[in-house]
This record gives structure tokens, C-alpha cells and sequence, in this order.
């Protein structure tokens, strides 16, 4: 495989989070915007394009998940992130030196129910085309979505 | 009581709050406290306007849960409306867009 | 020193500036409002602290002749980034394999007449507290600024 | 002529381009193609509002000076108003505070 077109270290901590969610939300603009501007026209960074939204709240929640469970929210450690982007796709890949767990043990919530925790994985899983996990250390998640078949993209306007 | 990420309004008629930008994990325990608060007062009638919330992840959809089951576990009507974008896009994964109304 | 809290390894191209733009801006947001909530509350980065504008501003700028002149828009190369943030500074390293220059041959320019180029290395220079540069390769850019003593800052509001 | 980043128009008194969010090394281009397209025109009144700006760079203040000095070298006058935060700290930092009359 080629090398990641980004790579990112920094601690394993929610202090730290919006320093990811903001890379991965521009690299994923990369992949469904590839015709835009080089550059966001504003400093907001959007989620409207469904592939941003997606990619953008998968990765939260396993970012999330590594400074809350792996790492106990003691931030004692880091988070490697390498990101792959092509045409159509983005990969992104998180190593973190914490706890290592069962991720088949983790059951899919009952959605007849309102609850209050453990749909992180489900959120994460049901919004991309592929979750694995191997456990550690490092531990590592990969993450995986495709760009589906533009659905008649609105005109740029310029 | 109100934040970056919210403002609560209350009338005679009804308690309203309105989410703004991103309810996630750093930013959802300031309106966890709010709801805590608001219940306290066992208000009648909630009205969440999430109209101006661009982002949420599972905590924020946990806080909206809680003041949701916490408000109608006292007899109270709870509304939630508003969501649009990735926010929707999630209580629809969640299948809550049926229990919310939105 | 001790390591860096961020690194960031990406391709030394506009296409992929605003990647390194938002994690530096997150970064002096840690710096600037370490009590605000570990997160932004709104998508949008807001450079309205002036630390945060100081620091991104100039980081842009030297972002741009990197991948502008070091690299001549080709692309061919990429660019490592180091952040440290103390409690009231931030220092940012730049990397680059792309051609070296002499920077005490680049003029101040002349502010009494308006110019269409040569601003860049004026406007990080008077943003920051130390701009330093050694050809190399890698060549290397070190950005250093101490946030003042805040100035009444607004209250939070909370 | 317009973009995600100005929207050009004019009326019969004046040119009015009001410029947003980013104005940077990768959106000034389009900016710079308006300008020349305007100044194939040779307005008489340009007016430039960045009350909607929240950012720019060196490129996005080369362009604003070449419409500046463009459009005064061909007899029209340009006003700049508007700027706020990081934009206006660059005017400053560059002295074109006096010069723009912002
Ligand atoms: N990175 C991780 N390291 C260790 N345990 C994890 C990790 N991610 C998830 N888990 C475990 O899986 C459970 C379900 O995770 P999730 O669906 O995100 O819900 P929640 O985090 O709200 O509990 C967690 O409660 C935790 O026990
Ligand atoms: N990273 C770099 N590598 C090589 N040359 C550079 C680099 N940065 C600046 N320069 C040189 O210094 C000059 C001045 O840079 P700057 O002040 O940013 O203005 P501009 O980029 O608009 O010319 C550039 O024109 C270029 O010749």
C-alpha cells in the first residue's frame, strides 16, 4: 500500500480531539469536493456533503472511544493517524497504545429503545463500509468509506 | 441558564431550549447540567429547537435522550425539532427520528 | 525539548494547506482559551482571538511560499510539522525537502507604497515573536509566539 | 459574477463586490480573474465590502491592491470598507488602513 497522504500524532486525549476531527473532516473534502477550491472558502468546516458527515462522525466516535475507554480519559498516551485518500475513498487508520477490549462483544443496541450510551461503535460501523479493529499494542482501527456515485452534485456557480 | 451551546428560555407556557453548533463529547456535559437543573423544576412543556445544531455525536444524542425520557418519566410533553444535516442524518441511523418527531 | 504534542506529515501542496491551517489553529486555541471546552463549540475556527490570528496567519503565509516557492507549486514533496504548546506559547516547526533560499535577502518591503507581492515574510515576521529559518535540507521554519498577558479577557458567560 | 467567495453587482451608480469568509492564496485567483473582468469595464465607483471577511492572506490583500490601484490608475474611485478582526490586523500590520480607508 502507498503511503498515507497524512499522518498525525497527538495525545490520546479529548483536549486534544478537535485537532483530528478537523483533519479528517478536510481530508474528506478532498475526496467528495476534489473540484473545489484547494481550500475551504470559509473557516467552517462543513458536514453537509453526507461522505463528510459520515467519515467525519465514524471517526469521532472511535477517536472518542480510544480517550474514553482505551486510555481511561487519563490521556497518558498518544494517537497515531495515518490517512489515505483516492479519487473515491478514504481510509483512515488510528494506533493507540490503551487498553486493548473485545470489539464481537459489544452488542448492537435495540433501537425499539431510547438509550443513553453504547452507540458509538453502531453510529460508526452503520456510517462507513468498513470498521476493523485488531487489538494490541498498538491497537488499531481502520476505517473505511467509499464515495458513492455522485447523486447529480449541485453546480459550483463560480 | 445558557452556554456557547445553548440557551434556555423559559415562559409561562413552556421551557424552550435552543442547541446551537456542536453537542459532542466535550460540550454535552454543560447541557447535562442544564437538564439536571430543568428537572429539578419539573417544567410541563420542553421545546428543544435544534435548528442551529451543525454537529452531534452519541453524548449529545445521550444528553437528549435523558431530558427526553427524564422530562416525560414526570409527566411532562418534551418536543424536539429542528434537526437538519448530520445531525438528522444520525437520529435517523438511531432510529429516533419517529420518537423525537422531527 | 521534550516532544512535540502534535506532528503532522502531509504533502507540501495547496491542495492540502487548509489540513495543516485547522490543526494549528486548533493548537493555539489550547493556548489562547485552555478554559474554554476541549472542543470548539461551532465548526467554524474563529481566528477572533488575536493570538490565534497571529499565529495562523503567519504559519499560512509560510505554508504558501513552501509550497509556492521551496516546491514551485509542483507538489513533489512533502511537509513535517511539529507543535508544542505550553501554557502561554506555541512553537511550530515547518520541514521541507524543496528548494532552500537566503532569507536575509528577502527585502522588507517598503510600506509606504501599496504591493502586490512580497508581504508574506513581512507579515509573519511582525505577527510572530521569532521567525527562524535554516536551509537544508530538510529546510527548516521555527515559529515561536508567547501569548501576552491577557488583556481583561471577556468573560466566558457559562 | 460570483463565487462561494464574492458576489459582484452593480447598478448604475456603482460596482459593489462583497467579499466572505476566506480570501487566500487558493480563492484569490477567482477573485483576480472578476477584477480583470471588471476592469475591462472601466467602472467609474467600485465599492468593496468585507463586513462578511472573516480571513486573508497575502494573496487575497495582492489582489485588493490590484483592484485598487487598477481601477484609480483608470480614473474610477474604490472604497474598501467593512473589515473586521484577522483581515484588519493584516491592513494594519501593512499599513493600507490609511490608504483603504477602512
Ligand atoms: N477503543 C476502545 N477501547 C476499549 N474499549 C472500548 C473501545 N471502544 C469501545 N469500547 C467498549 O465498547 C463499549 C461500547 O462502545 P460505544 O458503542 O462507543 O458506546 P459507549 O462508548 O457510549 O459505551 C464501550 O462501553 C466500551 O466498553
Ligand atoms: N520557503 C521558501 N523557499 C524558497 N524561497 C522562498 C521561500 N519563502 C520565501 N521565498 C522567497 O522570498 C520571497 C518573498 O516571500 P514573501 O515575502 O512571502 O512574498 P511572495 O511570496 O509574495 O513573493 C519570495 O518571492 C521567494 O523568492
Amino acid at each position: 500500500m502507498s503511503p498515507p497522504a497524512v499522518r498525525l500524532s497527538m495525545p490520546g486525549s479529548l483536549r486534544y480531539r478537535a485537532v483530528a476531527v478537523r483533519v479528517v473532516a478536510e481530508a474528506c473534502r478532498l475526496v467528495s469536493r476534489p473540484d473545489a477550491e484547494g481550500d475551504a472558502s470559509s473557516p467552517a468546516y462543513d458536514l453537509t456533503h453526507p461522505f463528510d458527515a459520515a467519515v467525519v462522525s465514524a471517526f469521532a466516535e472511535i477517536f472518542n472511544n480510544i480517550a474514553i475507554h482505551a486510555y481511561g480519559r487519563r490521556g497518558d498516551g498518544g494517537i497515531d493517524i495515518a490517512i489515505w485518500v483516492t479519487d473515491d475513498s478514504i481510509e483512515v487508520e488510528l494506533r493507540d497504545h490503551g487498553s486493548p477490549f473485545d470489539l464481537s462483544s459489544v452488542p448492537v443496541p435495540a433501537l425499539d429503545e431510547l438509550h443513553e450510551g453504547g452507540m458509538g461503535i453502531h453510529i460508526a460501523r452503520s456510517l462507513l463500509d468498513e470498521v476493523e479493529y485488531e487489538p494490541g499494542p498498538p491497537n488499531l482501527w481502520r476505517l473505511r468509506k467509499r464515495l458513492e456515485a455522485a447523486p447529480a452534485r449541485a453546480s459550483a456557480g463560480g | 441558564m445558557s452556554s456557547e451551546n445553548f440557551k434556555v428560555t423559559t415562559t409561562a407556557d413552556e421551557t424552550r431550549i435552543q442547541v446551537r453548533g456542536m453537542l459532542d463529547v466535550n460540550t454535552a456535559p454543560t447541557l447535562a447540567e442544564a437538564v439536571d437543573e430543568l428537572m429539578a423544576k419539573r417544567p410541563a412543556r420542553v421545546l428543544v429547537d435544534l435548528t442551529a445544531l451543525d454537529i452531534i455525536d452519541s453524548s449529545g444524542v445521550a444528553v437528549l435522550v435523558k431530558l427526553y425520557k427524564g422530562i416525560r418519566a414526570q409527566g411532562g410533553q418534551v418536543q424536539i425539532t429542528g434537526a437538519r444535516d448530520q445531525p438528522l442524518a444520525i437520529f435517523k441511523l438511531l432510529r429516533m427520528d419517529k420518537v423525537f418527531a422531527l
